[in-house]
């Protein structure tokens, strides 16, 4: 286990005191120190919102992209670069809301990332608006009636596309966290967990307590194999909600379906001149 | 010199293109040079698609409207086109064809591949036939058929090739060429070959008409090459992983046509403040939102010079060419990494499917430079990934080799290291720094061509497919013994203006010629240097001009 | 029943012969001269593909929109005239693909829309590329060495997303297009009819044999509002595929959640005049 | 006239919104004139954000940075702000604070506010104290509190507010004002008001600072207006609902900053081509990419002039100040609809948070015109909807409503009936028919407001935002005796040159003031009439210049 200080970063924090996100940094750091994964070797990769500032707090190279595309330029960096361990770290309106056809075909590509969703189920950054993970129903500060859309299930949907690996956690207790957070950092493809994070400011309703309430762990007993079963178990909400890996599958990653890549050097220590694509001309003559 | 154009026109699926590759690969191969161009439409099958080829011993750089002979696969070839076939003309068709006119041959193309043993080859009887007309050799004729075809299927072609050439007589005239040194190519064949050359390795993109050819092609040469080319979901997912792979270090690029530009805007911005090195190539087709899917048009210009919210230094160059295309297409990848920017390139459709013998490229020319920090950088202190500089730019390294260093970028305006700031001072500093690039770059921009007198009075001004047509319109004008000239413009943006003031300021008439409404470049060149066209030769209906064309709009509508 | 030449209109058709295509059309057709619905009480919308070309070829108000763009101004349609029947026919590249977030987003909203999807697993407009149904290792025109994407799945994802009708037909079997065609319509909120279709250009491997040989047909037996059923029904493929109506649940529509557009008149309509506004300035005084 | 500005402070969450609300609500009341302007982080707690506030007895139209008074919410609001206070200004602060400034008035506050038995109204103390200073009654605080407050929480703050106003003695000179017969409003909610009033029926749009506030306003309205706002999945979406609403019949609008604006780019284009009426807002912030959301620029004119592919008709129009926002939306409206086309106006994050008090909007200005064709194209015959007329407009209809007639409309190039073409001629009219429209906007389009002398020696121009700045920087300089004069444009595109011509003529000096790096109206300018700028007072650290700035700008940079 390397030192957790290693990943320390002294920029200031601007999240609100309170901020579920403020359990989900430190797991992540001890994740990484328990997987001795040194700070160049990782990159952290997120959208625009409160949970996609983190790459600011964290001692890792980060990539900071634009609102809804942190899983483009994730899979863009793992493609280039496969020694590196690429994670999202991004809020559900992020991922789930702009994002969604990013993260649809991402899990379709199965490139070996690791996609933190802080799931408040608010936009926070502007202000309180509804996600696609707010409840139907629920008041907001656009949908003051109460929101019309149906609540998005992120882990029924993750299912569905065969997603390799589906957890769900909670920000609120740090030792799973950092378990899942390992696991799905350890499996081979696109693994997806969705982290609980209450947000004190904007959404009233799914409280730390609210959560605390109903949260529960799956056991020994729960196999994380069976597909159906677990589109199951991922319809469970409002009274009990689990945590834990919902679905797991093994299958090829995306570069261990191309040859040359899976037995090659990266792309980024390609060796190659100009004349090495002399040959090409032959068609053209 | 002669030079003489064919057209081969049916259905979409009738072989039309299969038919055009044999013809202009064996007469390439022969020594003559070619130039083709493609109409086509937005469909899989049926309707009415045609080729122009062109060919001559001296090089040729536009298409031309007169034919000299005509394949037609139908009847509605035949009433489209016939009004532009010369007099001493000459139809070739299938005899189920209906046609009064004296300058058809009518053979029993079917009837004859039938008994040949397979109706399919009666495309090779037409041209066996074109070639006896013209009096060629069978020279390359085998070798052509059997590259294209697997064994058995080129020999029947091969016999349909030989009764064609049996059936008729030579007509025409033609010098005979010299040898084979050139390659046939197209300007998106070219930009990807010069992607290949110059590194690329890795492409993301989405299909999109006329921009496909160079993600194929590329797609092709993965393995070979050991490069990733990766088909994403849209056109934003593209460019964005692009700027991954490019972040972390790959040299990257992405191509598409002006719908799949404008949902990649967003993303320019991205490259642009984050200082990420990238080329997008926009291969034009006709807009707006759909338009014509496979037809041509330059009226992206105005767009991309400011696509994006907010303001970023960009670099804008147009391919004249396959030459010019290859070239430029290593030229920008190395400026892209040498200014950590932005650089897109424009193609069009005429120039995604005109195949042009040229020069073969010159691999020794291009170098392939990443402008990485070296180990300078490489200490045990942090790296500074946006430090201020003298010349805005900051010694770049990429994640992961450095232990003890990180990379940090973001899209949020930043200091110095990365970290999102608010400070009205630091991003004052930021943003001078970045767009300090456009003062360097002043320096690095191309002239455009210039074909034509010393003095011009008639000054004719285009950009990208242009060139090869300004240049014939040029010559058609000098014959006449008009004082003309023609700035054909490769570099856009920042736009160079030695040539343009030089020629400008004797000339009495400027004259833009564009293939869109607006007159894009000729708005340009108000903005940037207040010298303003008296005069435009414009079309926006999707076909290209010609030399000739502009040659006779000159002399109609302006002189 | 309407008069089914009543929908007809005289446009060269751009397809193939051959094509899968031309037998949707003429089911379309049907199946609203037996709803009775007129041509100007219709909408098609569509993106921009071989299918989405199919609103030039009806005589119905349509919308064709762009590339992967159906849903919105579809949802924008019916919202602004509840009055209209607004159906989408979209390829799969443009609906699961380009369109793939609105498709999300659009079954959440459950506007009252009726979705075709002409599922020829492939671009067949731009000639040959892998769609996100293609299946994975099919070699296409552009992936030479078979399509490394792993094939989606749209009606397990619909099922996800809890859309309020799901169904498969195939343009093999009018009978059966025209009924689902028909339940689909007359369905209340969004409805997903993924329709298998033969490209015969540039699809050899789903050809309509491939299709004939494994289709077969849903019966009484099966019942479509266990949700958990059925997404183990859909996620039949391969050697036996399920046609019929896989998942079906009654909510509220879009519409019903609004009470003043469900029981009042539609957007077109309303009635309003600037001063009407005026008592808002009050908020201001 | 006497104008005092005042300053109030502190972190995020700190409540100062409150405060300004209540004290600009009470001033304004009274029958002060008030502007307020919000300088705030990117972040929902901490950090530093503060609101000005300017009163006076007349018109005030640009912020200022000259302080009377301050209320500290925390230290660091002293330290930034402490250079900025007039010698003999007041800094208003809880005792808990440090300063050694001698204009301190340090008060218990939150002991006090502890006293009366809730902390939390500890601000409206200071609002009393504030007010006490002025020597302002307390005319209208009791019922703006109990507009703002639940009962029993209206009446502790009013009980705090007494307090305040007990514990200090008045202390400035004000005049007193005349009754109140204005409103206080920003241009976002003046923008969203003009679009209730205009009839719109439906508002699609994805939040994004700063024209989230927009589709609050409306969405909060919407039951009462019987409209539908919709927060879509992205903003791809929220254009191409609008304009599937709009074809349907809706009056339909759309509205976003600068990002989202470069995600509706393509969708831009279908607008155009399929001739759909639409309004979209664009609210500008400081780019590139994520840029500084929470701030000003007005960096996205030269983008939104050419933004989509190809080539569409577009009207470009920046709204000035609350009021012209009011009337541009309504008239943007209705000429999407006269035109059949795509209007954008321009809007940034100053004027969306910027207060003023103003006449009351004139209602019975407003009228609703959708030139929706009446009952002569309600025939037995087919509908054509891109019929070709003499001045490029088609009698519009909308579906559903005449049985018997369809309306047919595609992206792709179409005939007359909507129907997709390849046809060249037909492409061509259709081309011009779309682009005819530029011609008659020219008709339509508002010269710019004009501030100065006759004949000015100093000519300014600038737009949007600008406007107050510069009529306030005009007046400066004529009190120095200094011949200068403003044009500050709201119709952008076309660009209206009456004026311009007018001034620029006697001027020896032209100035572009824009709050952006490039000087995009200067380049307009050039493109669209030669005429050059001899310098600039550009910014671009994403807060506005006041009226104040430029003029001592211009004095030591310029003049
Ligand atoms: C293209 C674009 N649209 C909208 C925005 C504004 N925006 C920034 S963050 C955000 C929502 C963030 O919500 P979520 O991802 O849930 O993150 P949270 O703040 O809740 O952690 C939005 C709408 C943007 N930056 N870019
Ligand atoms: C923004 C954009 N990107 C790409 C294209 C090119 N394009 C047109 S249709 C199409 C694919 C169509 O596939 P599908 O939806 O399956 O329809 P099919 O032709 O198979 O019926 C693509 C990629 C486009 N028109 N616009
Ligand atoms: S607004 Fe909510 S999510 Fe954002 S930092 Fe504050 S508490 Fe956390
Ligand atoms: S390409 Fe395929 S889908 Fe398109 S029309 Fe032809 S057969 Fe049909
Ligand atoms: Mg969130
Ligand atoms: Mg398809």
């Amino acid at each position: 286990m390397l030192e957790i200080k290693m990943y320390d970063f002294n920029d200031e924090i601007a999240w609100c005191p309170g901020c579920g996100n403020y359990s989900i940094l430190p797991a992540l750091k001890e994740a990484l120190a328990e997987l001795e994964l040194k700070p160049h070797q990782v990159v952290v990769a997120s959208g625009i919102g409160q949970a996609a500032k983190l790459p600011h707090y964290i001692n890792v190279n980060g990539f900071n992209g634009l609102h809804g595309r942190a899983v483009p330029p994730a899979s863009g960096i793992k493609i280039a670069n496969k020694d590196l361990k690429v994670i999202i770290h991004s809020g559900d309106g992020d991922s789930y809301g702009e994002g969604g056809n990013h993260l649809m075909h991402g899990i379709r590509r199965n490139v070996d990332i690791t996609h933190f969703v802080h799931d408040n189920q608010i936009y926070g950054l502007t202000k309180g608006q509804g996600s696609p993970t707010t409840a139907q129903g629920q008041k907001t500060t656009m949908q003051l009636d109460g929101v019309r859309m149906e609540t998005l299930n992120p882990l029924a949907l993750a299912v569905s596309l065969d997603c390799s690996f589906v957890a769900r956690s909670f920000s609120g207790n740090r030792k799973h966290l950092v378990s899942i957070m390992k696991e799905a950092m350890n499996h081979k493809g696109y693994a997806l967990v969705d982290i609980l994070q209450p947000c004190v400011i904007f959404n009233q309703v799914n409280t730390f307590k609210w959560y605390k309430d109903r949260v529960y762990y799956l056991d020994e007993g729960y196999d994380p194999t069976d597909r159906v079963a677990a589109f199951q178990k991922s319809l469970e909400w409002e009274t009990s909600i689990p945590l834990g890996i919902i679905y797991k599958t093994e299958k090829p990653s995306y570069i261990d379906k191309i040859s040359y890549l899976a037995g090659g050097s990266t792309l980024v220590d390609r060796q190659w001149q100009p004349e090495d694509a002399e040959k090409f001309m032959k068609d053209f003559m | 010199m002669l030079k003489y154009n064919i057209l081969i026109g049916g259905e979409a699926g009738q072989g039309m293109d299969t038919l055009a590759v044999l013809l202009e690969k064996i007469l390439k191969r022969q020594g003559y040079y070619v130039f083709s161009n493609k109409d086509y439409m937005s469909r899989i099958r049926g309707g009415h698609n045609f080729i122009q080829l062109r060919f001559g011993t001296e090089t040729i750089v536009s298409h031309h409207p007169v034919l000299d002979v005509m394949i037609a696969l139908d009847q509605r070839t035949i009433e489209t086109h016939i009004d532009r076939l010369q007099e001493k003309g000459i139809i070739i068709c299938d005899d189920s064809l209906q046609s009064e006119d004296t300058r058809v041959i009518s053979m029993a193309l079917k009837e004859t591949a039938k008994g040949i043993g397979n109706i399919k080859v009666f495309g090779s009887i037409a041209i066996g036939a074109v070639m006896k007309l013209f009096g060629l050799t069978i020279n390359q004729v085998e070798e052509v058929f059997k590259e294209k075809f697997d064994g058995e299927t080129s020999m029947v072609n091969i016999a349909a090739f030989q009764k064609g050439y049996e059936l008729v007589e030579s007509y025409f005239q033609i010098d005979s060429p010299a040898e084979d040194n050139h390659i046939l190519i197209n300007s998106n064949q070219a930009i990807a070959l010069g992607a290949l050359a110059a590194g690329v390795s890795f492409y993301a993109g989405y299909p999109m008409t006329p921009a496909t050819s160079i993600m194929t092609y590329l797609s092709e040469k993965q393995e070979d090459a050991g490069i990733v080319v990766e088909q994403v979901e849209d056109e934003i997912s593209a460019i964005n992983m692009a700027i991954g792979a490019s972040y972390a270090g790959a040299r990257a690029m992405t191509g598409t046509s002006g719908g799949g530009f404008s949902l990649m805007v967003e993303a320019l911005g991205l490259a642009g403040i984050t200082e990420t090195p990238l080329v997008v190539a926009n291969i034009q087709r006709p807009g707006p939102a759909t338009g014509l899917p496979t037809r041509t048009e330059q009226s992206d210009l105005s767009f991309v010079l400011t696509a994006s919210h907010g303001e970023i230094p960009r670099m804008v160059i147009a391919v004249r060419n396959p030459e010019d295309a290859f070239y430029q297409t290593a030229r920008a990848l190395n400026l892209a990494d040498k200014y950590q920017m932005l650089v897109i390139l424009l193609g069009d459709q005429f120039l995604s499917d005109a195949m042009e013998t040229i020069e073969p490229f010159d691999f020794g020319r291009i170098a392939i430079n990443r402008y990485l920090a070296g180990k300078e950088v490489v200490t045990e202190d942090e790296y500074i990934r946006y430090q201020l500089t003298e010349n805005g730019l900051s010694p770049r390294i990429i994640p992961g080799k450095n232990e003890g260093q990180i990379v940090l970028v973001d899209s949020d305006e930043h200091n110095e290291y990365g970290h999102i700031t608010e400070a009205a001072e630091i991003r004052s500093n930021m943003m001078e720094k970045r767009m300090k690039r456009m003062v360097y770059l002043k320096k690095e921009i191309l002239e455009p061509n210039y074909y034509g007198v010393k003095h011009p009075e008639v000054l004719l001004l285009g950009w990208g497919s242009m060139d090869g047509p300004l240049k014939e319109a040029i010559e058609l004008l000098q014959k006449d013994g008009i004082g003309a000239g023609a700035l054909a413009f490769g570099d856009l943006y920042p736009l160079p203006t030695k040539l343009l003031d030089k020629y400008s300021s004797s000339a009495l008439k400027i004259i833009n010629v564009e293939q869109n409404y607006t007159g894009q470049l000729a708005k340009l060149i108000r903005q940037e240097t207040g010298i303003v066209c008296h005069n435009s030769i414009l079309k926006y209906d999707g076909r290209q001009m010609s030399g000739y064309e502009i040659y006779l709009r000159l002399k109609g509508e302006v002189l």
